[in-house]
């Protein structure tokens, strides 16, 4: 008798998972290999020369920037007491907490545009203090704080989590405050998942367009600058703008990934 | 040094009610009882890290429960040593330094000691994370007496440790203890431990304190049932006494003794009950015959529940003796135990 | 002395945490509690006997759950194969997987345009077979699925991974051929994970306008109807298309966290 | 029944190589071996779960190699139960009948019988999730053999399971063993289990097979150091043989006989080693002083490291015996054996 090699036999199982994973690459990776491979490498050049482009694109990571950020100022020390603390209601917090998630994108601009409009109260102060939402970089920054919140809060949540509160504990017997103590073994352990969130709410942030479209369809972020080049002059004139946005993603993406990745390793 | 009064404590499941304990100055103090007992929300109690429902706790005289953990110059060390993973040997165990107003040669001076006692100098500017479990429960010791704590607690700091770095950090423990003026208090489960590091000892159990005394006096003499079950008196009947005998369950036993009391309990351990094919003609003065109910592998020896009429001992046999004896589930042995086996109380 | 309540003080550091959770809240909750508010209910009963609201979100609805079922007839294959098989490369798979979420929505429709328009020989071969996706349903569901792919496989993954391989072997043992074993044992016990994969990609998908407004501005799905009478009307004519949407997704929302919750509880 | 021919199988860490192995019909077999061998890689090769590089596997004069897991007739019971959640208890047993066609009266009959012997009756209608580990070790078991397996492969099935049960379930196997044909592989490393079910064992290490005989005589005459310290002997030295003495670091050993290989190995169980504070008058040949170098909590008993010269002897001692004794860690006690307690091989 002939040695089998393998005698667990792969049957016809594996292989529909086989075709149908080969199915699912070519979907996503075709599209994205077009987007890239229809432009020129002039095109790519003339556009981002293109003052609208440039200035488009900057504004479009200089507010997911912002997002992210205030995202990390108000969102870490949320993060840090779901993280620590038990409490009634916690599932309630956290389900709010996600619910910017669930939202449809256009609908984001409209509720907000509903509570800073001249009709609500808030509206009314903010119109008192010379701060106006709409068509303005505050209200892009505003919309892309409400989508981007989420992910930040999630990943340094779950940061902190990972921290043991024994470290704190220790720390504390040592003779360290409670401020000496995060700052000293909390934060330093805990910073690659805030960064992590920090990636992802940029990530998430710089992609949005449905929400921002509706709150200032100007100052055009790259998104609507995408759009407006499609319907005003078709396919061929939106892609290269496209491909300097979709870099700008896939680079937050990998670093993502490596982060994470690097992660699982140490664990 | 430590005293504890009227100490009530509630956290979810956890409770602690009214704990009463005094310990002395530079003692090396014994917490024993099975998990769950409350052991370190006790020594969370007195660090300041669980929170105190009703009660006090004087360190040195001075009523301490108003005071943040950082306050009360007490240190932890915890069985998983949670030492900082981001930090070097050196500046885990200089960490407490940043927070206390020490003078800078005595502080060269005790980190020198401190190393050399704990066989640390190899460590210094290594990360903790690929070290050796007594390598790292070291540093932890190291860490906790470099800031000069009035107290120390020490949360089962043996107990992960494998079998050869264990003897290591009993020494440095023992060492350490002798070279300072600070008060150890040490959670354990292990006797060789207790035996070997501490003086007096309590036992809690579900919360409470059942006995305080020294570590010898606990095992030989356990004051309630359950603490003869928790040193290892598994054979635990209730009895009626009369002079110098038991009877439970239709049994008489004879006993070395007379107790004063009418009724109350015996108690045997297993090692002490011998297990033969035939009655034997010894010293040994109760003897029964029954059936082997259950057969337990322990590693070295055997644990054996004895069916006799209507009592169940547990004895411990060895491997050899199993196949000697031919035991297996069913057969028929004799169980026999000298009357200064059986403890009484 | 006094006997102190609690001797665990809550300091600064936890005041701060708590004040930053309520801004949070107040940040997500108001906007979407005007929402609801601002449009009478006279207003919702006239907005979605409007023929043209109700039809663009049936077809929202019907696009979205046919995306989500496109991801659970191509997915399920290939997470059963990543749950269950280690390979070279699976990295790398599984990051090409989660490429759709890092790409930005209006670049998503751009990329697909690319491949389905005549340029392509893809798109020559579509249109030979007479089938178009610009300003179809079908390319509404094509961009959709696009989307919501990667939340389908993500859950059905970790639903197939929390299935012992062993119940599978002792399947085997008795007699029951692969095939056999997953529909008796591995479905059972993994439906409940793959049904909270299809809620995440139908909530995805139901939500999303920047992808669809470049493929289909017509058929109108109730996004892009909302942002049209946004453009067209103002705020008020769109917050009650918005609530009528915003209710779907909530709903799905909904209906996750009791998935997911109970899965948690029961583990 | 069983015959397994230079199997070699390479998964990952694992190697199995050159296994070769024969199991007579109805026999009930032991598989032993420290956690890592490849036991339970082998049950897998066995029953077609696990792929194999080389080799040739029989059941009942049938090569079975080429065959997938659902044609081999195999049945396979894990430590963990593996019963299907989402099925009553009944649907469990039941579930292999989905694929084998039966005769409907024999099949109600076999399954009244297994309810009967397993004691199921009053668990059928009730879902696997809450039942004790017994129960469901039951049920996987009824499960198992349902379908009437030529070979039932059992795969350490009561080393998870709670003392109380363990009895329970041990006394099932046998049952199921004495009243059907199937041929019985288990693999376990609890000796109670190996002597009270098994004829037959073989001990796996590293991927090979070791010793395989009758399981006293493995006991009693381990044919390998390995072997000698998995049994349980763990004071193993090699030494140099001259008539009835053994020579190692120094030392000199009186033998019970003669080897007649030059040098080899020489292994004392550690209960057959008394510990005691001075030499002892007594039957014992062999005597040393040293001093404890270790102690060690094993629940009943200590295990006691003592250094002599330049050998450490491993030795048991009961909590009392250390206490009576005095020992502590650097106490110099004498180490005692009888010659007829030496190994050699």
């Amino acid at each position: 008798m002939m040695l089998t090699r393998r005698t667990i036999t792969r049957g016809p199982f594996f292989w529909l998972s086989v075709s149908s994973g080969i199915v699912i690459m070519a979907f996503i990776l075709l599209p994205l290999i077009q987007l890239f491979v229809a432009p020129s490498v002039e095109m790519l050049r003339v556009s981002i020369q293109d003052k609208d482009v440039a200035h488009s694109i900057w504004l479009s990571i200089y507010t997911a920037a912002l997002a992210a950020l205030i995202s990390f100022f108000f969102g870490t020390p949320l993060a840090y007491l779901l993280a620590r603390h038990d409490f009634k209601g916690k599932r309630i917090v956290e389900g709010i907490i996600d619910l910017p998630i669930a939202i449809p994108h256009p609908v984001v601009g409209i509720a907000i545009l509903g509570v800073a409009g001249k009709n609500h109260v808030f509206g009314q102060l903010l119109a008192e203090l010379g701060i106006r939402v709409m068509g303005s970089v505050t209200g892009i920054v505003t919309v892309l704080t409400f989508v981007a919140l989420p992910f930040y809060l999630d990943a340094a949540k779950a940061g902190f989590e990972a921290v043991s509160p024994r470290l704190e504990k220790v720390s504390r017997s040592l003779g360290a405050s409670m401020f000496s103590t995060f700052f000293r073994i909390t934060f330093p352990l805990a910073w690659r998942s805030m960064l992590v969130g920090l990636i992802m709410s940029s990530a998430r942030a710089i992609g949005e367009f449905g929400a921002v479209v509706i709150v200032a369809y100007h100052p055009m972020i790259a998104p609507v600058l995408i759009y407006e080049r499609f319907e005003a002059y078709g396919l061929k004139y939106s892609q290269p703008v496209a491909v300097w946005l979709v870099l700008i993603s896939l680079i937050l993406f990998f670093l993502l990934r490596i982060l994470t990745l690097r992660k699982t390793v140490e664990q | 040094m430590i005293s504890i009064k009227g100490l009530n404590i509630e956290l979810r499941d956890f409770h602690l009610r009214d704990i009463n304990l005094d310990v002395a100055q530079n003692e090396f103090f014994i917490l024993m009882g099975p998990t769950g007992a409350g052991k370190t929300l006790l020594l969370e109690a007195i660090a300041g890290l669980a929170p105190v429902k009703s009660g006090k706790i004087f360190i040195g005289g001075n009523d301490i429960i108003g005071l943040p953990p950082e306050k009360r110059g007490i240190g932890i060390v915890y069985q998983d040593y949670a030492l900082f993973p981001h930090l070097s040997v050196k500046e885990n165990i200089l960490y407490g330094l940043n927070f206390h107003k020490a003078d800078k040669k005595e502080a060269q001076q005790r980190l020198a000691q401190l190393i050399e006692t704990l066989d640390l100098f190899h460590l210094l500017h290594r990360r903790p994370a690929n070290l050796s479990g007594g390598e790292k429960q070291r540093i932890s010791l190291a860490r906790a007496l470099m800031v000069d704590p009035a107290v120390l607690l020490l949360d089962e700091p043996l107990s992960a440790l494998d079998p050869q770095f264990k003897a290591d950090v009993r020494a440095a423990l023992k060492r350490l203890h002798e070279t300072s003026r600070t008060t150890f208090l040490m959670v354990t489960h292990d006797f060789t431990d207790a035996l070997s590091l501490g003086g007096r000892a309590a036992v809690m159990h579900n919360g409470l304190i059942e006995q305080v005394g020294a570590i010898e006096e606990i095992f030989k003499r356990p004051a309630s049932a359950f603490v003869a079950g928790f040193v290892g008196m598994k054979n635990l009947f209730p009895a009626e006494f009369s002079k110098n005998k038991a009877t439970f369950s239709g049994l008489e036993i004879e006993l070395a003794g007379a107790p004063t009391n009418g009724h109350g309990y015996i108690a045997i351990r297993p090692e002490d009950i011998v297990i033969s094919r035939q009655i034997l003609s010894s010293s040994m003065r109760n003897s029964f015959r029954g059936v082997v109910a259950g057969i337990l592998d322990q590693g070295f020896y055997y644990e054996l529940r004895v069916q006799t009429q209507e009592v169940s001992f547990t004895s411990i046999i060895t491997k050899s003796s199993l196949i000697e004896l031919g035991i297996q589930e069913s057969a028929d042995v004799v169980v026999s135990f000298k009357a200064s086996a059986v403890h009484f109380f």
